[in-house]
């Protein structure tokens, strides 16, 4: 990979902008097309990427495994605790209007806000240890 | 202790003695206390309900309803009342034999025996009691399966082959014929219960009874008509005592049982005398009962002829169920007593033949009643009272049985009866009269050289076949009891 | 109904038939694990146009919310297969890890050289 | 607040349990977390039951979404009760799990294994509480993937290959579930439960319709196994490790049936399925088929696990026969089947389970002399055999009567003696192994074997119990089946 200068160059001119542009189809994701699916494949595409141009070992010293299940885990528990806040706050399972005491409405929006947000983190740690998976598989 | 008490614990006893004996395993002495123990606890149980039932009353007890309208429940009615009390008094009788013969043959697994043996009496009293088809079922199917590890005891091949067969045709019967039986019974009926004259009176068409008697007679493999006898002398491999168990004391006996009690209570006598659907199975059981005649003539092996000369014995028993009518009913009951006396008597002789000689086959057995004088001399009493001839019990049986016949107008079956006594003396007489007049084969002296003169099996062995023979005797003179307690099933 | 009339009016189904079946027979009849894999992909993928283009309306936007009311397609089928679609990523990930791990133990991807070294059953 | 929230707590408890348990670290953790959840999701089962059965039908509306907008769960006796025959299985299973999955799988992978055995819970109690169609397949795509990688874990390397022709099979099977869901869609423009069956009547003459019931049809008989479609099954159990066979044998299948009986009977309507369609015309020869087929098939296994497998695919016959005859007594045989059936062979599969680990192996030869060295778990098998069978006083024969009773009613001779002959079938391949574990003497170079631990026989004694106690007392479960039975057949008792 030392030889390919212009790629090396390019995708790392390019990473952070995929990872701002994920990070506004997530949150942009309550007003225009967008979410946290998407977002989540997108923001693990710059590892994937970052992977592919140098190498899958220097890609899991930025993402360590323990990182990646963290993330993973972490994100199911966001999208899961909301709905368990929800019933605490007396409501049915992952009733977004509890979580606003004076309006609904502001309950809606954080509680879609949260739950998209647990969607992608999970979404993206998922994608990068699937690929790291499979890309590390026979070469270590 | 009233009858529902009695009821229960005649289950709960062997049950519970069953128990013991597998945790009484490591003391042989302790262990067989505790099964004679049990056994006697348990006939002095049976025999409490005696007065009650001869009396009229027919003591019951419900345990759970098993499912809607079928309760696992119990009634003792006279033919169930006979039938325990045949069962729950042999074992006593058989406890003892078995005790020497186990240890007179170093047999292994003892403790397992009598395990499985006192569980095979808590069914037996179970189907003698049962107070509804689905009851009786259960317990038949109890039967079977804790009689299985005794057939297989020795656990050689031939001891797998003879389970195989045991297992396969009492399971297959059961479950393929007899619960179908039973499952179109309630579906016609709406109860499974026994009731005196029926449940089936009007309620189906008379070809349909047949078919379902059919079903009833065949599915109930243990009364052992051909052609599904095969189990019995399959399962000769088994110990001498377990023969008695299957030959007298319970299954062949609760196979024929059930018959008697489906014929009386299932169908009833009335209906089936008066549709004549029974006709077939007076022919069917005439048939069985000459043809394993013949066959047990051509046995040489003791143990062989003696289970087709059962088979031939039990046709007598579907007979007099088949002829479906008051003395056909009657001399077939007797005839459970009956045979089971004698037949236990016989087994109990060929097992202290193969315990003190080792030899099974009839024709080693030349000269072999000059040394064991007392063991031949029962085995001619048994053998007479089987034939029938007085002054043994087992003539009431047939006499009872030739009645019936007559009664039903069936000149055929009184020839058929005939015949067979006549069989019956053909191949088991010679027997005792050629142990005791004939000279002794070569096989034997060869082995036998060494110690002339008297050796007969252990004691209790002796004690076990001198209370049987006695029996035979007793119950020539005393067939009054047995009558009295069977009258209430034909005095309607 | 005119039969020639459904051809082109009904053509999206047409499609995912063709789809479903190009998938369904590649399962069948490729020996190689991964292609199978591949197949089953086709065949789901045959799914989640049934699903998408069964909510489209004729004339519609996309289902976003805005101030004035407009003709929007039914979004919920979209909504649908979204989630469908994760799981099918995660089945054809789940089934490469298979066929990685069954090349590391047996050392190929071709059924039938598989059923090969399996003795009896 | 939780009575009112139990519904969903039955599922999202397993649910987050199942990320919650991969933090854990150390041998045991993950399995006390594990065991715990399900005993708290048996008792949120009780509970549902116990409230359906006084009060009627629950319905849940998920994140205040009135139905049928959102996403419904709906309890009704029939669910109730399969929700109760899942967790009971996990409650019981789990604790069995520790001596056994330690044995058989590697230490670094149990917090996910654990994971994974909660998913597949969780997708299993959603599939069956659900009343929204496209949840449903959500959860029977989550249920089914964790359960393809249960099956990989096993120790033979024929578990992998087993597990992906899994894979494909029940992808197949839950794509055409969802196509059939899709074009319900379709033509109701609903997707929940209740509100399809409200609208379906309307569109009865729709082809569309029939295009569903077709895939539907299809892809539940696939994910049930029924005969000709199981071919996945006997390798899926016969390599998954010992503790994930009895799960999912007791467990995925039933659930299976569950789908069946839910879209045809309350979605798409008696009337519609069975007289319209003659769906029974299909199923019931195709379920003897089963029954007699695999029952023979099972007889000539030589690895017990596997002859039990296909014995499963017949019982499964069993279950669908029942469906069959479209009757309250038909159908009240079915829906106690599916508790007795489950009951009996996770016992069996547990009691292998236990052979597993002392042997090392569950093919036939390893039984020899098993039943004087293993006492208790072969006495086990034996009973749980017994049940199989169908012998009074086990819940086989309970089930077994209400089947032939049935078929009876309808004067099905043949489909009556068909179910009887099943049973002696079952004699055949039960008996070999008893034989072998009785009366054969164990090799004389065999290692010494001892008897399982504590730990694994009380659960396996606990469904062997259960199967025995609800063959001599059947109220409760005939009484709820038969509620079952005519909830979903329209009739009100």
């Amino acid at each position: 990979m030392r030889k390919h200068l212009v790629l090396r160059v390019v995708s790392k001119l390019l990473m952070p902008f995929i990872l701002l542009f994920a990070l506004y189809v997530q949150f942009h994701g309550d007003f225009g097309p967008g979410g946290g699916f998407q977002a989540g494949v997108i923001f693990g595409s710059t590892f994937i990427l970052y992977a592919l141009v140098y190498g899958v070992e220097t890609a899991r010293r930025v993402a360590r495994d323990w990182v990646l299940r963290l993330f993973m885990i972490t994100g199911v528990l966001i999208y899961i605790g909301v709905g368990y806040v929800a019933l605490f706050l007396g409501g049915p399972f992952l009733d977004y209007n509890t979580l606003s005491a004076h309006d609904p409405v502001h309950g809606q929006h954080l509680g879609i806000l949260l739950v998209e947000l647990g969607v992608g983190i999970t979404v993206a740690a998922t994608m990068v240890t699937i690929f790291f998976a499979f890309a590390s598989r026979g070469r270590g | 202790m009233s009858g529902a008490t009695a009821i229960i614990l005649t289950l709960a006893i062997p049950l519970i003695g069953a128990a013991l004996i597998a945790l009484c395993g490591r003391w042989p002495n302790l262990r067989e206390g505790v099964t004679l123990v049990t056994a006697v606890l348990l006939f002095l149980t049976v025999i409490s309900l005696v007065p009650e039932v001869a009396g009229g009353g027919r003591p019951s007890a419900k345990l759970i309803e098993m499912l809607p309208g079928i309760p696992l429940a119990f009634e003792v009615e006279p033919l169930g009342m006979l039938f325990g009390l045949v069962a729950s008094g042999l074992w006593i009788v058989n406890s003892i034999y078995s005790i020497g013969y186990m240890r007179g043959n170093d047999e292994a697994n003892q403790t397992r025996f009598y395990v499985c043996f006192a569980l095979a009496l808590a069914s037996t009293m179970g189907i003698a009691f049962a107070g509804n088809m689905m009851t009786l079922f259960v317990f038949y199917e109890a039967l079977t399966l804790s009689t299985y590890p005794l057939v297989t005891h020795k656990g050689d091949e031939a001891a797998k082959q003879g389970g195989r067969t045991y297992l396969g045709i009492l399971l297959s019967t059961s479950i393929g014929l007899l619960l179908l039986a039973i499952l179109w019974t309630w579906q016609v009926a709406g109860t499974l219960d026994f009731r005196p004259g029926g449940i089936l009176t009007g309620k189906m068409s008379d070809t349909a009874l047949a078919i379902l008697l059919f079903l009833y007679v065949y599915g109930v493999g243990k009364a052992a008509l051909m052609p599904i006898h095969r189990w019995l002398p399959a399962a000769m491999v088994a110990p001498t005592p377990v023969s008695a168990l299957l030959h007298a004391v319970a299954v062949v006996k609760a196979g024929v049982f059930t018959v008697l009690k489906v014929v009386v209570y299932i169908f009833g006598i009335d209906l089936l005398r008066d549709t004549g659907q029974s006709e077939w199975l007076m022919y069917v059981a005439a048939a069985s009962l000459i043809i394993a005649s013949l066959v047990a003539m051509t046995k040489d092996n003791l143990k062989a002829r003696l289970a087709y000369s059962t088979v031939s014995q039990l046709g007598y028993i579907v007979l007099g169920a088949a002829l479906a009518d008051s003395w056909g009913i009657v001399g077939g009951a007797m005839h459970i007593a009956m045979h089971a006396m004698g037949k236990i008597t016989l087994f109990f002789c060929a097992g202290a033949i193969y315990t003190a000689a080792h030899l099974t086959e009839i024709s080693d057995m030349r000269g072999l009643g000059r040394r064991m004088p007392f063991t031949f001399g029962a085995f001619l009493i048994g053998a007479l009272s089987i034939i029938g001839l007085p002054p043994f019990g087992g003539l009431w049986s047939k006499w009872y049985l030739a009645l019936g016949a007559l009664e039903a107008h069936q000149i055929a079956l009184v020839a058929v009866l005939m015949i067979s006594s006549l069989l019956n003396i053909a191949y088991l007489l010679p027997i005792p009269l050629r142990a005791f007049f004939a000279k002794s084969a070569e096989s034997v002296s060869a082995q036998a050289a060494p110690q002339q003169g008297i050796k007969e099996a252990p004691l209790p062995c002796l004690i076990a076949i001198g209370v049987t023979a006695l029996g035979c005797l007793a119950l020539f003179f005393y067939p009054t009891p047995i009558l009295q307690l069977l009258e209430p099933l034909v005095a309607r | 109904m005119d039969i020639p009339a459904d051809i082109p009016g009904l053509y999206n189904y047409w499609i995912v038939v063709v789809l479903m079946m190009v998938g369904f027979y590649v399962v069948i009849s490729r020996t190689n694990l991964v292609k199978k894999i591949v197949g089953l992909n086709i065949f789901q993928t045959s799914v989640f146009i049934l699903y998408i283009s069964m909510g489209k309306v004729k004339g519609g936007t996309a289902p976003i919310l805005v101030d004035h009311p407009v003709t929007y397609s039914n979004p919920l089928p979209h909504v649908l297969i979204l989630t469908a679609i994760v799981v099918g990523v995660a089945t054809t990930a789940l089934g490469a890890a298979l066929i990685v791990r069954i090349k590391e133990a047996y050392g190929t991807v071709e059924e039938d050289e598989i059923q090969a070294m399996e003795p009896d059953e | 607040m939780i009575a009112h929230n139990l519904p969903a707590l039955q599922v999202v408890l397993p649910l987050i349990a199942a990320p919650l348990c991969l933090l854990l670290r150390g041998s045991n953790w993950p399995w006390a977390f594990a065991t715990l959840v399900s005993w708290a999701a048996f008792a949120i089962s009780v509970a549902l039951l116990s409230q359906v059965l006084d009060s009627g039908t629950i319905s849940y509306a998920m994140g205040g979404w009135a139905p049928p907008w959102g996403i419904e769960y709906r309890v009704d006796t029939v669910n109730a009760f399969v929700l109760l025959i899942v967790s009971a299985i996990g409650a019981v299973v789990l604790p069995y799990a520790r001596v056994s999955v330690g044995h058989e799988i590697p230490a670094e992978r149990h917090p996910a294994f654990f994971t994974a055995l909660l998913l597949s819970l969780t997708g299993l109690l959603g599939v069956t509480i659900t009343g929204d169609a496209f949840n449903l397949f959500v959860f029977l795509e989550i249920s089914s993937l964790s359960s393809y990688v249960l099956i990989a874990l096993g120790r033979d390397r024929r578990a992998l290959t087993a597990s992906l022709q899994y894979l494909i099979m029940g992808t197949i099977g839950a794509t055409f579930i969802v196509i059939g869901i899709g074009l319900l869609y379709m033509v109701t423009g609903t997707l929940n439960m209740a509100d399809l069956a409200a609208r379906i009547p309307a569109a009865v003459d729709s082809r569309t319709l029939l295009a569903a019931f077709a895939f539907l049809t299809v892809g539940t008989t696939l994910k049930l196994a029924l005969f000709p479609l199981h071919s996945w099954l006997p390798n899926a159990y016969a390599y998954a490790p010992s503790v994930v066979t009895g799960f999912l044998a007791a467990t995925a299948t039933k659930v299976s049936v569950y789908i069946l009986l839910r879209f045809f009977f309350s979605v798409l309507g008696t009337e519609y399925t069975f007289e319209r369609l003659t769906l029974e015309q299909l199923l019931i020869p195709l379920a003897a088929v089963a029954v007699l087929v695999c029952s023979t098939v099972a007889i000539y296994q030589n690895d017990v696990k596997r002859m039990l497998a296909y014995s499963s695919v017949a019982q499964i016959g069993y279950i669908i026969l029942g469906i069959g005859f479209v009757s309250t007594t038909g159908l009240t045989a079915a829906i106690v089947h599916l508790f007795n059936h489950a009951v009996m062979k996770g016992g069996l599969f547990l009691a292998l389970g236990c052979v597993m680990l002392r042997v090392g192996s569950v093919r036939l030869d390893a039984f020899a002399g098993l039943g004087r060295r293993m006492p208790l778990t072969m006495f086990a098998f034996v009973l749980g055999g017994l049940s199989l069978i169908g012998v009074p006083l086990t819940v086989g024969f309970i089930s077994k009567w209400y089947l032939v009773q049935a078929a009876l009613e309808q004067g099905a001779w043949i489909l009556a003696i068909v179910i009887l002959v099943g049973s002696l079938l079952a004699v055949i391949y039960i008996w070999r192994v008893v034989e072998v574990a009785y009366l054969r003497p164990p090799p004389a170079d065999a290692a010494p074997v001892s008897e399982a631990p504590l730990s694994m026989l009380i659960p396996t004694w606990i469904l062997i119990g259960a199967s025995i106690y609800f063959g001599i007392d059947t109220s409760l479960t005939v009484g709820i089946a038969r509620r079952a039975a005519e909830t979903l057949l329209g009739v009100t008792p």
